[in-house]
């Protein structure tokens, strides 16, 4: 149906043009599921959108064909092109809530393909588009088709644009990294959506993602892309259990969630670290006039545990669990709190998840980090420069870095950064708020031997925050699962993994892969 | 509906915070109602027994307060150097004001959507650019010398209308209205110029996002996309923009009445101050003040019916 | 050599604007410093005389020649926008910090307070100010100053919402750095590219704005006298030396078109 | 809405201009005997003339309202209300015959009481503030019979008929309960209505006693912006225009006639005696050689202006005497005095000016120029026409002011009244003890030689003294349209409507 052969991608965005993507090769037959595995920058959502014929900016050149059902789409004029587009070619991207038109109503948005491809008339279109939002499993579709995006939830927007994807039953759909974006547990019902809509349907799949596991569960044939190029393609079996080039065997190599990293057992030492007692917290609302008359909204209910020096505890919740609030109102960030916190060292510090947020885009990193020091101490200028260089150096990052200013670092780099910057003060205790979900797989893997590195020499303790259960399993030796504001279950890696008592944990931990 | 409470509460705050500005303003200035009305045969004596015909002795406070309630209930009090009723006076001349408020503020949003549209559409065509160009300058010249410029060209040049020749709306409707225009024109140019650049950049900044390009996925052609996804998104920034140019547009028509000799408030508020006719003045700044916080409301309403994701705050 | 090229195709206005800005400040420049006239000598035999060699744009209704006082008037223009829009963005930012980020009370106070300035017609405002204080090139300076208050701080209010609740804020916070090291060391520098772009567009508008006073007899007094002053004198004699009004108003549009292409040259590579 | 009709709407939006744009070209103001005069300020005091103070107002006024005798074109006092007028041996007395057939506006006729009303209200003897200060004079009015008037004054003053002429001692109807904002008098046009800063129309009285107007309707046309005068007198919505300067003659279009005359004021630096460096003599007479009128005239008003040596101006005949060669400018000499005066390297000044007289505001900056040449530094300081009044006028704080000064009646003494050392309109704070036995000696003395002799010392006194840097009477241009003629200048601050008529009427 599909046959793509040595497609060429050129940027000239900067002043030497640059190609984006070199001789791509792709077949994908009627019904089948194909995925397109590959890191960030390495060229898999460019080739997925040229084949898309959504590549049309004006300083882009692209060479080689791209043949569906036989017609060269290369070289069709636009308007040929747009027959196609959503009658028999369909996308669905990757950021659930920026991809709907943010002033237009659900309904509209998913009958417009039918609209444009059909002359069917409005009452006809409606009808259509509600059953296909019932198709996708959203209840009440009625009431979905008069609401805006900004009331419906992540996960509930993505099926929406499914069902906008799917209302004029096209041959293939491409999947853009249509779950990267969402919980560990909603991922997995769209994956078995796509699963039953390609079996029911038999429309074919063309999907991209980085996250191979999601690839594993769904593909029948993957292709492994690294910087623009092909490195391995062929069945799922194949590529995963006996991966023939370097790089897949790397990429493969570092999937979380298998092999234990850190075996901190937790012996009998009873000197604490953290004493969380029966700990609340309130977020307030101001709707009032003059400040007078709020909502208020309970995010985190009465949650006590206790953290032991050296040892590394898992925080796991899906997003709105409350967990980062917990975190937060730890260190004492929140002023609407009850309860008792008691901290058995001082100055314990925080990592963030955004690292582009993080760290403050018009300062140097010599002077992020010198920061804490010139707040809190009368160090002088070289004091706190050599403070400064021997924290880099133990991130894994030379002093070259230290005149660089945040935005000419990578994701990965930033997040070390941070690392550093927590260390300025040697905290005896970190809490990592989802430090590595925002990276890349290998990356991610350098980020964790890092942190794993940190708590063995210098003995920090630190909560990590996270909705990834494959890192926390590598990770902690104890865990927390916390589900809207209510700690449900506590125990040590063994009791939570292998026989879990809440269901919701068992949930969790079946949508993460674990069936034992 | 707790939002437009929670508006008009501010607005009437605001207006009261204005009108107490000038109250403030005229006890600074020096001079008062009565040396304007005396002039060179002032004598002390006579100063006083004027000063205290006219109520200016009292406290500033009182005075203040007995305006204000006044005011509140329409009646704007006589003016010192016309000895006329503020309100019929105001009845004679806002009108004029707002006609012309009104015109420039329709050219502005007539002239600036379709060029708007049409300089983001053929965006790298000649034609866009020559319009950016001139749209630039338009915006770069002082409001009066635009007026002037105006005048001697379609007034003394191309003989269009006769500069001066303003018609009053109760002699004739349409020579009012046609002489009005090109003052409104040169009121508008600048405002349209800039409305239709904020445009154009609102139109591109909107095409970037990923919306647009599921619209496309879904086979919009080019001008489909335009005109069904990225206009009302784009629309939204501008109409707060006009909606604040609307007080610029007050403030352009006071120096426009002059270069065009219209008796609007433009001439009475300057004369007024000069004489120290603090009635005039406090009923003009009044006024001025509530038209334009009302506009602001109005836009706010209008914000609020065109993005939905602000409906509910 | 075509690397340039290249850039300016990527952003033209940056390049066009600093070429007429460039170009502008160095006629006033040369105005001020070699041409041999005082701006303020008179030469009854000079009335309205023609461009010539003697006097490259001619003389004006008293004899005085017109290059120089363009210059002498450009700088003064200049300086008051300048201090104009100094004023509007030290305090703008002073006022939109604490609201932005305290919010509460204060902010809404504040805010009401914003609202009355800029229910005011601009000018109006400058017209009762100048009323209280007299005329004169600095009471114009205080005058305009006052009035562009609000709009800088309403821009650096925005930008404090929208930075005050970012992680590298909460980490600063959380280092024990207090509210004023935070709002002037951390957040400030983060609001300058939009604080720059306003800026342009303030000295813009204060340009203008001395002009209108000027039209309407409140702005810089005479002898002394901005482009504004001169463009409004100019006024009277447009039917017997159009070019005295013309030369004029080139030069005012001139340095604003300048300084309006800058300012969205350098938005655009913001 | 959709976006289809948003775009539709747009369009017809910008046609309606288009279209009232066709509707206004063709509005030339139909020639019928009407005509539309443009004057610069509205008028903004009241429009009784017991209460009228601004010079703008009473010259509008002239035409509505008229007193027992009236001012004519050359200066001498003609009889109107009154047909004719006595004095009585001592002088004391003035019996004025009215003349019958006089018929105020709302068609009553002119009774004695109304006299009687008149002359007493703007005497100030029914409680207001008279305007004329040698009103006070009056001891009272008396009504012989429906015909004769007599009114008593209390001691001799020969000029008390020009009084009498002053415009604000009109008669007015005693009925009329609100003179301030409906005017009703005897002369030859009638008020019909007014629109603040925008018109004021005025129609012919047809009933009037003495030769009637010519033109029909007058429309006066308020035109606030100096440089916007020219443009619509071109442009063809302004049929006349007085008191404009030179500048805006010269650009008018070849339809209108340019008619000179004078200002009669007296244009100078006034100097605030009371102040220093102007308490010092030789500091005013140096001021006086460094200041160059010829030079003010040639750069502000193309030569055009007759220099003037003290306070009064040629269209007093004969009472003016030409003083204008008393400081021939020198630059030197002016030094010397300074030196002598203890000032070797100058001082610097202000002079304060009103900021809505450009006449006066461009011969400050000369007269700034040309101090310079001796060291002295003048910064000019506009102030509005309200702070001046109040700062300047009446509050005397101030150094020096460049303004004219006009005769408030056409008497002489109008013009040197206000340089007696405790005269209440003595702004210049003037003190010198031979002018005040001269001016004194003044009503002392009945022949009229004499008397012409004093007024000449008088004014030989203040030009020795360098009372102020005198300039010039500035010359008056009026513009009128080629379609009418016979405007005629007053030695007053005046324009008669009466007497302009339609080209060939």
């Amino acid at each position: 149906m599909l046959n793509v052969t040595d497609l060429h991608i050129e940027i000239e965005d900067s002043f030497i043009p640059e190609t984006v993507v070199h001789d791509f090769d792709i077949t994908v037959s009627a019904g089948e599921i194909v995925g397109i595995v590959g890191e960030s920058g390495s060229g898999k959502s460019m080739s997925a959108l040229a084949i898309a014929g959504l590549l049309s900016r004006k300083d882009m050149k692209k060479r080689g064909s791209i043949l569906f059902e036989g017609e060269e789409l290369l070289t069709t004029p636009r308007s040929r092109l747009r027959q196609i587009q959503g009658d028999d070619i369909a996308v669905v991207f990757q950021e659930p809530m920026t991809s709907l038109n943010p002033v237009k109503k659900i309904g509209w948005q998913v009958e417009e393909a039918l609209r444009i491809h059909s002359d069917l008339p409005d009452d006809e279109l409606k009808k259509a588009a509600i059953r296909m939002l019932k198709d996708v499993e959203l209840d009440d579709a009625e009431n979905i088709y008069d609401k805006y995006p900004h009331e419906l939830s992540g996960g509930m927007r993505q099926r929406v644009m499914i069902a906008a994807a799917l209302i004029c039953d096209p041959k293939l759909l491409i999947a853009d990294e249509p779950t990267t974006a969402l919980d560990v547990t909603i991922q997995a019902q769209i994956i078995e959506l796509l699963k039953r809509i390609n079996r029911e349907k038999g429309t074919a799949i063309l999907f991209i993602s980085h996250d191979l596991s999601v690839i594993r569960s769904l593909c029948s044939r993957v292709v492994v892309m690294n910087k623009g190029r092909i490195v391995e393609s062929g069945s799922v079996e194949e590529v995963f259990n006996n991966p023939k080039e370097e790089y897949t065997k790397h990429l493969i190599g570092s999937i979380p969630g298998f092999t234990k990293i850190a075996h901190v057992t937790q012996s009998e030492n009873t000197d604490k670290i953290l004493e969380v007692d029966n700990v609340s917290a309130r977020y307030k609302k101001i709707t009032g006039y003059f400040q007078i008359g709020s909502k208020q909204k309970l995010v985190v209910k009465n949650a006590s545990f206790t953290m032991y020096k050296g040892e590394i505890m898992g925080l796991v919740g899906e997003s709105g669990s409350g967990k980062t609030t917990l975190g937060k109102t730890i260190l004492g960030m929140l002023d609407d709190t009850e309860g008792r916190i008691v901290h058995y060292s001082q100055r314990p510090q925080m990592i963030f998840q955004d690292p582009y947020g993080s760290l403050n885009p018009t300062k140097t990193i010599g002077w992020i980090l010198e920061e804490p020091l010139r707040i809190n101490t009368d160090y002088d200028k070289e004091k706190r420069s050599a403070r400064a260089k021997e924290m880099l150096s133990l991130v894994g990052l030379d002093e070259s870095y230290l005149s660089r200013k945040p935005n000419a670092l990578s994701g990965g780099q930033r997040q070390r950064v941070c690392i550093a910057l927590a260390l300025m003060m040697d905290p005896k205790l970190i809490i990592a708020d989802e430090p590595v979900s925002a990276l890349d797989v290998t990356v991610q893997e350098q980020v964790i031997n890092l942190l794993v590195k940190l708590n063995k020499e210098l003995g920090i303790s630190i909560l990590f925050i996270s909705h990834d259960l494959k890192v926390v399993y590598e990770l902690c030796s104890r865990i927390i699962v916390m589900k809207d504001g209510v700690i449900v279950e506590q125990g040590t890696d063994k009791e939570i993994y292998d026989n879990p008592k809440d269901p919701y944990t068992k949930q969790l931990l079946l949508s993460a892969g674990y069936t034992d | 509906m707790k939002t437009v409470l929670k508006k008009s509460i501010t607005f009437i705050f605001t207006v009261l915070l204005v009108t107490f500005f000038v109250f403030i303003a005229f006890e600074l200035i020096p001079g008062d109602a009565a040396t304007a009305r005396l002039g060179t045969n002032a004598t002390p004596e006579a100063l006083a027994k004027l000063r205290e015909e006219l109520g200016l002795t009292r406290p500033f406070f009182v005075r203040y307060f007995s305006w204000l309630a006044s005011f509140f209930f329409g009646d704007m009090g006589t003016s010192y150097s016309y000895g006329v009723s503020v309100r019929s006076m105001l009845a004679q001349k806002l009108p004029i004001t707002l006609t012309l408020t009104l015109m420039s503020f329709i050219l502005t949003v007539a002239v600036s959507i379709p060029i708007g549209l049409l300089t983001s559409k053929y965006e790298d065509r000649a034609v866009s650019t020559v319009l950016d160009v001139t749209g630039q300058l338009t915006m770069s010249v002082p409001p009066f010398f635009l007026g002037i410029l105006v005048t001697y060209i379609f007034g003394m040049i191309l003989h269009m209308f006769t500069p001066g020749g303003f018609v009053s709306y109760n002699v004739n409707f349409v020579r009012f209205i046609g002489y009005l225009v090109f003052p409104a024109i040169s009121i508008a140019l600048p405002k349209a110029a800039m409305s239709t650049k904020l445009l154009k950049t609102s139109i591109l900044s909107e095409r970037n996002l990923d919306y647009v390009r599921s619209a496309y996925s879904r086979g919009n052609s080019t001008m489909d996309v335009l005109y069904k996804h990225v206009l009302k998104n784009a629309i939204i920034p501008v109409i707060t923009f006009l909606g604040m140019t609307l007080a610029d547009i007050v403030a352009g028509s006071l120096v426009i009445e002059q270069v065009f000799s219209i008796p609007g408030y433009g001439r009475l508020l300057i004369s007024s101050i000069a004489n120290r006719d603090y009635p005039v003045v406090q009923a003009i700044i009044a006024i001025i003040a509530m038209i334009v916080i009302i506009i602001n409301l109005l836009v706010d309403i209008l914000y609020r019916v065109l993005d939905p994701r602000l409906r509910d705050m | 050599m075509d690397k340039l090229v290249f850039k300016i195709k990527k952003n033209p206005e940056l390049y066009a604007g600093a070429v007429i800005t460039a170009v502008m400040l160095l006629v006033i420049l040369l105005g001020r410093l070699f041409v041999p006239y005082d701006p303020d000598a008179m030469n009854a035999a000079d009335k309205f005389a023609r461009p010539s060699l003697a006097h490259l744009m001619g003389c004006d209704n008293f004899g005085r020649d017109l290059y120089a006082r363009l210059a002498a008037g450009g700088a003064t223009t200049l300086f008051i926008a300048l201090a104009t829009v100094l004023i509007g963005v030290v305090f703008g930012i002073i006022v939109g910090a604490f609201t932005g980020y305290y919010g509460g009370a204060l902010d809404e106070i504040l805010m009401r307070f914003n609202d009355a300035v800029l229910a005011f017609p601009s000018i109006l405002l400058a017209l009762v100010v100048i009323s209280i204080m007299g005329s004169g090139t600095f009471k114009v300076i205080i005058s305009l100053g006052i009035v562009f208050i609000p709009s800088f701080a309403r821009i650096v209010r925005s930008e404090f919402l929208r930075c005050k609740n970012l992680d590298y804020v909460r980490s600063a916070r959380l280092m024990g750095a207090h509210d004023l090291r935070i709002m002037f060391v951390h957040i400030l520098p983060n609001t300058f590219p939009v604080l720059l772009s306003s800026t342009v567009i303030g000295f813009n508008n204060a340009v203008l704005a001395e002009a209108s006073m000027s039209f309407l007899g409140i702005g810089v007094q005479p002898p002394s006298s901005s482009l504004g002053r001169m463009l409004s004198d100019a006024q009277a004699f447009l039917f017997m030396s159009p070019g005295y009004a013309i030369l004029t108003g080139v030069t005012i549009a001139l340095i604003i078109l300048g300084f309006s292409l800058l300012g969205d040259g350098l938005k655009k590579n913001a | 809405m959709s976006i289809k009709r948003l775009f539709a709407l747009a369009m017809c939006v910008a046609i309606i201009p288009a279209v009232a744009l066709t509707g206004c070209s063709g509005d030339k103001p139909e020639a019928s005997s009407s005509i539309v005069v443009g004057i610069p300020q509205d008028l903004e005091d009241s429009l009784d003339p017991h209460e009228a103070v601004a010079a703008g107002t009473k010259e509008i006024l002239f035409n509505i309202y008229e007193g027992l005798l009236k001012p004519d074109e050359n200066g001498n006092l003609i009889p109107a209300v009154a047909k004719e007028y006595s004095v009585s041996v001592d002088g004391l007395t003035y019996s004025f015959i009215l003349r019958n057939g006089v018929k105020f506006h709302d068609g009553q006729n002119v009774t004695a009481e109304d006299v009687k009303y008149s002359i007493e209200k703007s005497a100030g003897l029914t409680g207001e503030q008279s305007l004329i200060t040698a009103f006070s004079n009056i001891k009272e009015v008396n009504i012989v019979d429906n015909d004769q008037v007599d009114i008593v004054l209390k001691e001799k003053d020969i000029d008390f008929p020009a009084y009498v002429a002053n415009l604000n001692a009109a008669i007015i109807p005693r009925g009329n309960s609100t003179p301030a904002t409906k005017p009703i008098g005897t002369g030859p046009y009638m008020y019909v209505s007014r629109s603040p800063q925008e018109n004021m129309i005025l129609k012919k009285f047809d009933e009037y006693w003495g030769t009637p107007a010519n033109i029909e309707n007058i429309t006066l046309k308020i035109i606030p912006n100096a440089d916007s005068i020219v443009m619509n007198l071109n442009g063809g919505s302004v049929d006349m225009f007085a008191r404009l300067t030179v500048t805006q003659t010269q650009q008018l279009s070849k339809n209108f006639n340019i008619l000179e005359g004078e200002m009669n004021l007296v244009q100078a630096v006034y100097l605030n005696h009371a102040r220093a460096p102007f308490d010092n003599v030789d500091v005013c007479r140096a001021l006086s050689y460094a200041v160059d009128v010829d030079n003010i005239l040639e750069l502000t008003s193309d030569k055009k202006g007759f220099p003037v040596g003290s306070s009064m101006f040629p269209a007093f005949k004969k009472y003016y005497v030409d003083l204008t060669d008393s400081y021939p400018t020198d630059r030197e000499k002016a030094k010397e005095l300074l030196a002598k005066a203890g000032y070797p390297d100058g001082f610097s000044f202000s002079i304060t000016v009103p900021s809505n007289y450009q006449p006066h505001i461009e011969a400050a900056q000369v007269v700034a120029e040309q101090l310079k040449q001796i060291g002295v530094k003048a910064d000019i300081k506009l102030v509005e026409w309200n702070t001046w009044l109040s700062d300047v006028y009446s509050g005397r704080d101030y150094e020096a002011t460049l303004i004219g000064v006009d005769a408030s009646s056409l008497t002489a003494t109008a013009m040197l009244d206000r340089f007696v050392t405790d005269a209440d309109n003595n702004f210049t704070n003037y003190s010198n003890k031979e002018y005040d036995d001269l001016y004194k000696k003044l009503f002392v003395t009945p022949s009229d030689e004499e008397r012409v002799e004093i007024y000449k010392q008088l004014q030989k006194n203040l030009a020795d003294n360098a009372a102020n840097i005198y300039i010039q009477d500035m010359a008056e241009f009026v513009a009128l349209s080629d379609k009418y003629e016979g405007y005629t200048f007053y030695p007053l601050y005046v324009q008669d409507f009466a007497k302009i008529k339609l080209k060939g009427q």
